[in-house]
């Protein structure tokens, strides 16, 4: 799977076979090392994944032989680096289903998408009155940035609201989806429940009432297969490292239409088309959302990430996925005093899987399971509101990828029986 | 992990987590704090009842984490009978051992010992700080006269 | 120089012995390579330099064995890249003067730090009728923000003038900096004249009426000793890419007390205290403006460069590049046609050099240079207003760094001399 | 680089960029059309001469790179007293032509194919078409009878 960073392929590759875990951990360097005596067991993964060889390797490779800045230099490096970069582009424009390469905006991650949103279609959007549709089960980042807007616009927020089972709750969709909606703002996937939402349907309502459509593609880019123009979202945002590439590398996707008629962001160099002391005009797509240097090196690597990705092919990836989850739940669920959130059906969710002690708080659960060598994450996930709804001041999650297994899983349980004995329970 | 569990979670700990003192409501108290650490989640409600200028009772109730109980579960033992100056003084002895400076303890609070491996915890030192400065807040708002504490927001006072 | 990045001191090592270029260059794998025929000599040091193996090893060494998201993990790894990630905000803080670290922000580039300080700090305090300060001869990046935060404000943009031979103009300095001047926002190193600026000075007269005082040192950072105290800026922004680090890393040191007033920016994860659907209150320095998942890697990465830069000492890599100017400097001044920018005073500026030729287009130059292995930059270097100020369409650039010596200036000097001969001139 | 220098550089090209056809200003013009490219700061004035349905006259005057010069000059040197139809249709192959698509040139103009080797110099492609998609934006106006053309800004046609 090592693949040369100067001939990469552009169509998109369909794994056929069934996944071989133990090849793919091999690739994970990271994998491969101890914490303490105990094997790493590697379980935050909606955290952040790890990285396969091949992203390390062409990040290393760009800077050993073609690192230069981009745009415009007429020099070898320049050009190779600015094709390269490119390359990234197109490619990530069919990963998400084939959508124009300029459609494409590169940003510092999905946060940073969706505050480019903010920042310039919703301040030039959004006025008093109008309504802005979100979930309760959004993370921060497609939160935080609504909430402030609204409060500086006087619009209202409204909010989908989240079954006990973890589902949102659609039973009133149409008095919160209505005439005044602009903006509808929904994630994929839940990084607390795992919950996989019908964006499509809601998507489609939303467009009903001529509202703009942004998806929070943070969870679900990464796990299954994404197509940005079935889904028909406005805009769709990800993070490269969370799918298996560098940090500091995200994806606004966005319809060329609406891109178009947006103010720029992150003014500077190669976003303008010519700058006078007393007027700016800006640059075409994609590089008027692009000024300043940008994440190069990390672009050019997550190509290798997407590459990766489809050899393996998304619909495998889900369905090892699938049955990995549903293995998971099963065991958690014999667990004494652990209660599982989110829904039961891996048809249904994503192997995010947030769980609570009856008596232990998360951290401990957290701290207990490092000292086994498992990570996990444990705390409010960046869902604050969630949390309260569920009445929980936090979570334990653990969170599965390629490289998980099941006796990753068996690991998790194991460990969670000796925990209640060690804290005297 | 950067210390042994055994380091934090040591026999001490683990005995003021599963039975925390000061659990009992008290009558009238002159001295009332809330402690809230929103990154953990972990809630806390204090209240002291002076006598002159001596702690005659303490009542904690702390939703939280096995540090953040076993660490306030200590302090309503340590400070309970002791005079408020003292009680000051050895909440900022605490705070500052927390915070990795090298301090020591008065000799019968040697309990409080066992709360230094946190320190190899970086994540969980604020667990064990909650009690301790929401104390600090109370005896502030006490001494100042002024009537109810604000509620302790942690990372605002680290 | 090989250095282990769990166990990284923060003092600076200040390296004591004359700099041995040979060396250097060997500690960058992409110079020993040939592009055609020809050795690759790399000028292009003023749009990005080269990374060291040291670095290009931090990042490989964080992939393989420390990866994981920071801030608040419980487990093992994300407390190690928690610690590695506030180490370079420590290391930072230190290489710019010995600041706080919390007054350390990390951003994507110069040009996201100036940008942040504009959407912020310029949003809330620049109204109508105030006067904002730049030079003629600012980048794009810290000019584009401050003509834009001009325009929707009805703020006046007033400009230092550039004298024919490449220095600030203050000979009215005093009119251009009034008591309606709410912020002084320039360059310390010009990246098209290399002209050092008396920042210190205009710092002074700017605090002097009480505005805010924003300095570029986009290129001044790689390549003097830098201190922001001294200088008492207000706001310094830096680039981790033009000074041996990784693309997509920048910083934005503020004074705590501007900083702390300010409202947060790309809002999310990590930089709030506590989110209700009505209400966000926000985390203190430096996480208010560090929302999202930052990146990670190249930010550990960048303390080995800080590292880099430390050993050899930025005086010796100031009197190196001195040396090297004044004889780039002498050499092209011998070649008949060529015209060159900027101060001729090898202590008043930096290693970024500036010509033209009276026949050959600046972009047959850089082409023509690049069949011989040689990476200039031609074009308006993102100065459009400087461009014509200068009154050319464009220059070529060389620009020098550390790992450069007599023979890259060399090389360039006689393939400029065959330029003319194969243009038929 | 990507390709060799001579490639770009061919004999032809640096002819006409050493002296450039066009140059001398034409009495009257039917078309006038300026280009500009920020990017490169290249300008260039075009002014054509109509006479019926032929290209009568042509004044170009370019100031920018070797590649910008070259292909004014060869333009103006391709149109003059050709149909306009026939310079429309050229005008369109140059221009896919130096996107990258195979077309076949006509028979009398040989010298434009020296242009494609500008295709394996992406960042100077622009510098080629520039002259070419001002004449184009010319006659538009001119067909369309309204007057003055736009300046063409390069970035926004190609
Ligand atoms: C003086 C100056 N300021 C700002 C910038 C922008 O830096 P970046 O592209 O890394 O954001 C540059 C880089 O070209 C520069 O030279
Ligand atoms: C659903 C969701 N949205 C957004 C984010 C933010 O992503 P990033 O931190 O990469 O900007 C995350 C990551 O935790 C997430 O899980």
């Amino acid at each position: 799977m090592e693949s040369d960073i100067e001939n990469r392929p552009t169509a998109q590759a369909k794994g056929l076979l069934p996944i071989d875990i133990e090849r793919i951990k091999a690739d994970f360097p990271i994998l491969d090392q101890k914490i303490g005596d105990h094997q790493l067991v590697y379980l935050d993964n909606a955290a952040s994944t790890q990285k396969p060889r091949v992203v390390i390797n062409a990040i290393l490779e760009f800077y050993r032989k073609y690192n230069a800045n981009i745009h415009r230099g007429l020099h070898y490096l320049s050009e190779k680096a600015t094709a390269m970069y490119e390359h990234t582009r197109e490619h990530t424009a069919s990963f998400i289903g084939g959508v124009q390469p300029k459609e494409v905006i590169f940003t510092g991650g999905t946060t940073g998408a969706i505050n480019l949103v903010a920042y310039t279609w919703g301040e030039e959007n959004i006025s008093e009155g109008d309504e802005i549709v979100i979930s309760e089960m959004e993370h921060h980042a497609n939160l935080v940035p609504w909430v402030i807007l609204a409060k500086k616009k006087n619009a209202v927020l409204k909010r989908i609201p989240v079954t006990p089972d973890g589902y949102l709750d659609l039973t009133n969709i149409d008095t919160i989806i209505t005439q005044k909606t602009k903006l509808l703002a929904v994630t994929h996937m839940s990084n607390v429940l795992g919950t996989i939402n019908p964006v499509e349907a809601l998507a489609k309502k939303a467009h009903a009432v001529g509202a703009v459509v942004l998806i929070d593609g943070a969870q679900a880019a990464p796990h299954m297969p994404i197509d940005v123009k079935a889904i028909d979202a406005d805009f769709y945002c990800l993070s490269a490292h969370k799918m298996l590439g560098p940090t500091g590398v995200g994806v606004l996707y966005g319809k060329a239409e609406l891109l178009d008629a947006m103010p720029p962001f992150n003014l500077g160099g190669e976003m303008i088309r010519e700058v006078r002391f007393d007027k700016v005009t800006w640059a075409d797509l994609p590089n008027k959302f692009e000024g300043g240097t940008p994440n190069i090196a990390d672009v050019v690597a997550f190509d290798s990430a997407l590459h990766y990705l489809e050899e393996l092919g998304m619909d495998n990836i889900r369905q090892h996925e699938m049955d990995l989850t549903a293995y998971t739940l099963d065991q958690l669920s014999a667990i004494p005093g652990l209660e599982i959130q989110g829904p039961r059906n891996s048809n249904q969710r994503g192997g995010a899987i947030s769980f609570t002690d009856s008596d232990i708080h998360p951290h401990d659960i957290s701290t207990f399971l490092d000292s086994k060598g498992i990570a996990i994450r444990a705390g409010h996930h960046c869902a604050q509101p969630l949390m309260k709804i569920m009445g929980k001041v936090a979570t334990a999650r653990a969170s599965l990828y390629i490289y998980n297994n099941e006796q990753d899983v068996d690991a998790l349980v194991k460990a969670l029986g000796e925990m209640r004995r060690y804290f005297g329970l | 992990m950067s210390g042994s569990l055994d380091d934090m979670y040591r026999d001490i700990i683990l005995d003021h987590y599963k039975a925390p003192r000061g659990k009992k409501p008290i009558e009238e108290a002159n001295i009332a704090s809330d402690g809230h650490n929103p990154a953990c989640g972990d809630e806390l409600e204090l209240k002291v009842s002076v006598d002159g200028s001596t702690v005659r009772d303490v009542h904690i109730n702390c939703k939280g984490c096995a540090i953040s109980v076993a660490s306030s579960s200590m302090l309503a033992e340590q400070i309970k009978g002791k005079p408020l100056e003292e009680v000051k003084g050895l909440a900022e002895q605490v705070r500052k051992m927390l915070k990795g400076e090298n301090v020591q303890l008065p000799e019968d609070t040697d309990d409080l010992d066992a709360l230094k491996g946190v320190r190899n915890f970086p994540v969980r030192i604020k667990c064990a700080l909650l009690a301790w400065v929401t104390l600090l807040e109370g005896i502030k708002t006490f001494e100042k006269g002024t009537g109810e504490s604000k509620t302790i927001n942690l990372e605002e006072t680290d």
